[in-house]
């Protein structure tokens, strides 16, 4: 399982609404919206590098999480893992090279 | 180039080359009472050219050229020569301002505080806007609407309304003949016709509004109202802006404000009557 | 105008909000793109050719947008003028063409999906689509 | 003089800006955006006194330039993302470049796609890793794949559909066809690493490069803003008591001589670059045709000189591929366009 590291949280600036949130990359200049739990993942994944089942243990800890329809947690987390590098709002691991844009 | 016009609209210079007197001609009556750009110096330049060198003469048609172009853009015979400086300038406000987050929206404006109307060319809004404009609202522009990402306010943007087919005849009742520009038939968009603001819009043109009610309309079977929440607004108005983008976090604390602090509503309505005492209701109910 | 906060620090203490997972499958992130189909119809003269006169006239279309010689069994004689841009548009959402039935409809749309860099309406095309569903 | 000479000589001395009138205003700030040059004027007159409508003009050239530098330097890092596993050298090439590595020439420049060169024998895992992160062919016409592969010195174009952002794999900085056969292994050699991994080419093998871009693969379409890259390139090391002698190396090493001694000939009258020990060779009769090519545009944006424009046209075809075989290539496209299938030639 690949391990995934995302840069400072200086490189998003966000906005809650609605359950949502709408987020605004500054190393990429990109807007996206953001469902759960991708925010959540973005702020878990501040506090270090992660593959996906260590990042779901660390999920379980400070949220309640509710049931993946039945999908075990960890898969469900490693496939928001893989959109959110697709992205480009996380990276699998060696290496975050995007310098804070400006 | 032979044939020049200059004008400002709002807060942005526009110069028009033409290789024809007609456009400018036509121009230079449609946009009598305009200032001219601040300093002498047009934030942006269009040139209406023939597409080959003896295109000037034999069936003369005119392609959009200027500081800002999109590649495939067909020529349009001369005469809709005004058509077609109208697209030109459109398109460098589309592709080229910076200024401020460019919303295709029209806008009026009452007590200082403006109203949006969002949507596809098509939903009416310039009708609408044109028709509040003659009853009591002063038209800030039915085409685009300039959110200033530092204040949050929107500035005026009033070029002449650019009514299509049946709009022609309903502004026609409203207003005096010499507010209105020459018909120009078998457009792409079908019979066109310009409207002129009214001089009230013109004189006040350097005042800009509040936003404070953002309005998708539509046309639909009844009148109906539904609000939308901050997300679908955010949204859809990122669809209906041509620079959210490049504004890069500029506009993203712009649009971000603007959700957030205007209330917003779709509204389908079944005529033009319907629509106007939807939006004034409306305003009444919300705007205060 | 109200700053927009940045991401809340997490925490051990945070107390523990419900956390929906979802199905794998169901996407979670929409990126905003770039917008242009609002406003092509007002900012240029945007039509599309079909088929490409530098490269087809005289063909008509088949059922899947392919240029193939005029008459030709279960094919569609081309539209006498381009297509403008507002036609387009609202044949992507199911309308027909003017003067067109359903199936005519649907050739001519076959035949717009496929336009290549390059070939002539393509970027007419490429705007209405902005953003690229 | 004419707004072309007024823009550059604005670029080589800001100093002479705040004499304009508003007709020369109008007039440069026309042709700056034609040649893709306002966001370096606008980066070049900042802290300047200059009338209101001009300055604001500029501001927005810097917002322009500002998203184009975030962009470029994203795509750079996504094309990096999809690399890194690979352990093959990545270089990055023209303005992506000079932005990635903080240079002078960078500053408020518009950017294009983004263009890498890599080692000859890693191509073919470059173009698996980028189809598996999401790039796609621009025009998947085989007989397009058919010409870049044996005759041009890169991959088929490649698009992100999510970014819409195009990139160009080389392995070599000119087309194989062209006669000067550069050496990518020596400029991939003689590289730097960025701080993320990526690398550019060194400082002399960066102003090579821009000269042969200028002269070698192009009709001198965009060369005033490509001389600018050469311009501030060449300040960028105007102390440097070594740099003389590096950059007639590198030009001999890549049998580009004659490029960059034309290139520095241009530069010296338009942009007032210092020469001093520069190898500019021998000045030629052409250097004028060169000089008014580049010039050839008046304040209305419109291309001027005509026929000029269009002998320089047939010239970067001639010279990037052999007449026979511009003659077949051109043959099968026009069998091609019978039949109803295309691809227009794209400018490199």
């Amino acid at each position: 399982m690949p391990v995934y590291r995302v840069d400072p949280p200086a490189c998003r600036l966000s906005v809650e609404a609605e359950g949502m949130t709408l987020l605004y990359h500054r190393p990429s200049g990109i807007t996206h919206v953001l469902l759960p739990p991708a925010p959540e993942i973005l702020t878990a994944l501040a506090d270090g590098p992660a593959d996906p089942a260590t990042l779901a243990a660390r999920l379980a800890v400070s949220h309640a999480i509710g049931d993946g329809d039945g999908e075990d947690a960890a898969a469900v987390i490693a496939a928001r893992l893989g959109e959110l590098a697709a992205v480009g709002l996380v990276a699998v691991a060696p290496g975050i090279g995007g310098r804070v844009a400006g | 180039m032979r044939h020049a016009f200059s004008v400002r609209i709002g807060p942005v210079g526009f110069r028009v080359g033409s290789a024809w007197p007609q456009p400018i001609a036509a121009m230079r009556r449609l946009y009598a009472g305009y200032p001219p750009p601040r300093d002498g110096i047009a934030d942006f330049t269009v040139r209406l050219e023939p597409t080959r060198p003896w295109r000037r003469w034999l069936r003369p048609s005119a392609m959009v050229r200027g500081d800002f172009t999109l590649p495939d853009a067909a020529p349009l015979p001369l005469a809709q020569g005004l058509l077609a400086a109208e697209m030109g300038m459109n398109l460098q406000m589309a592709l080229g301002a910076r200024r401020w987050l460019l919303l295709h929206a029209s806008c009026v404006e009452r007590d200082g505080r403006a109203l949006l109307m969002s949507g596809h060319s098509g939903a009416g809004k310039s009708t609408l806007s044109a028709l509040l404009g003659e009853r009591g609202w002063r038209l800030l522009g039915d085409e685009f609407a300039l959110l200033d990402p530092a204040s949050g306010v929107i500035h005026p943007f009033p070029r002449p309304v650019s009514l299509k087919n049946e709009a022609i005849a309903v502004m026609a009742a409203e207003v005096a003949a010499d507010r209105l520009g020459p018909l120009i038939p078998g457009t792409p968009k079908g019979d066109i016709r310009h409207l002129r603001p009214a001089a009230d819009a013109l004189a006040r043109m350097d005042e800009p509004a509040t936003p404070a009610m953002l309005l998708f309309p539509r046309f639909g079977a009844s009148a109906d109202v539904r609000p939308m929440g901050a997300i679908e607004t955010f949204v859809r108005l990122t669809q209906a802006s041509t620079n959210y983008v490049v504004l890069g976090e500029a506009g993203f604390a712009a649009l971000t404000g603007l959700v957030r602090g205007v209330p917003a509503m779709a509204i389908d309505y079944p005529d033009t009557a319907a629509a106007i005492d939807l939006v004034e209701r409306l305003w009444a109910e919300t705007a205060r | 105008m109200p700053p927009a906060g940045d991401v809340p620090p997490s925490g051990a203490g945070a107390t523990r909000r419900r956390l929906m997972l979802g199905a794998a499958a169901a996407s979670t992130v929409v990126t905003i793109r770039p917008a242009l189909a609002a406003t092509v119809g007002s900012v240029m003269n945007c039509e599309v050719p079909v088929p490409d006169p530098r490269l087809g006239a005289g063909k008509w279309i088949d059922g899947r947008g392919q240029l193939v010689d005029a008459g030709t069994a279960g094919s569609f004689r081309p539209p006498n003028r381009p297509l403008k841009a507002e036609d387009i548009r609202k044949a992507m959402q199911g309308a027909n063409f003017p003067g067109a039935d359903y199936e005519t409809s649907r050739a001519y749309m076959a035949y717009i999906r496929k336009l290549q860099n390059g070939m002539s309406g393509f970027t007419c095309y490429q705007s209405l689509q902005m953003p690229r569903a | 003089m004419s707004p072309t000479r007024l823009l550059v000589a604005v670029l080589a001395d800001p100093q002479a800006a705040p004499a304009l009138g508003p007709g020369a205003w109008q007039d440069v700030l026309t042709v700056a955006r034609a040649e893709l040059l306002i966001g370096s004027l606008a980066h070049r007159l900042h802290g300047l006194a200059l009338p209101p409508a001009v300055r604001a003009i500029l501001d927005d050239a810097r917002t322009s330039a500002e998203h184009g530098r975030v962009q470029a330097l994203w795509e750079a890092e996504m094309a990096r993302r999809a690399l890194v596993t690979l352990g093959v050298p990545v270089v990055l090439l023209k303005g992506t470049a000079f932005v990635a590595a903080g240079l002078a020439a960078g500053q408020g420049r518009s950017i294009g796609d983004l263009d890498i060169l890599v080692p000859r024998d890693a191509l073919d895992a470059v173009e698996a890793a980028l189809l598996a992160a999401g790039w796609e062919w621009v025009k998947p016409d085989p007989y397009d794949h058919l010409y870049y592969r044996r005759w041009m010195h890169e991959l088929p174009p490649l698009t992100h559909p999510e970014r819409d952002r195009m990139i160009d794999v080389h392995h070599t900085i000119l087309p194989l066809t062209a006669r000067p056969t550069p050496d990518a292994t020596a400029l991939i050699a003689d590289s730097v690493a960025l701080e993320n991994g990526l690398r550019v080419p060194s400082p002399a093998d960066m102003i090579v490069h821009a000269a042969a871009h200028l002269f070698a693969d192009g009709d001198l379409a965009g060369g005033l803003r490509n001389l600018w890259d050469i311009d501030r390139l060449v300040r960028e090391h105007a102390g440097d008591a070594e740099f003389p002698a590096a950059l007639a190396a590198s030009a001999r090493r890549h049998n580009l001589i004659p490029h960059v001694a034309r290139a520095l000939r241009l530069s010296a009258p338009i942009y007032a670059t210092p020469m001093e020990g520069l190898p500019i060779g021998r000045a030629r009769w052409a250097d004028r045709l060169y000089a008014r090519r580049l010039l050839a545009r008046d304040g209305w944006g419109r291309e001027t000189r005509p026929a000029l424009r269009l002998a320089f046209y047939i010239r970067s075809h001639w010279i990037r591929m052999p007449p026979l075989l511009l003659a077949r290539h051109l043959w099968t496209k026009f069998r091609r366009g019978q039949r109803g299938t295309t691809s227009s030639d794209r400018a490199s």
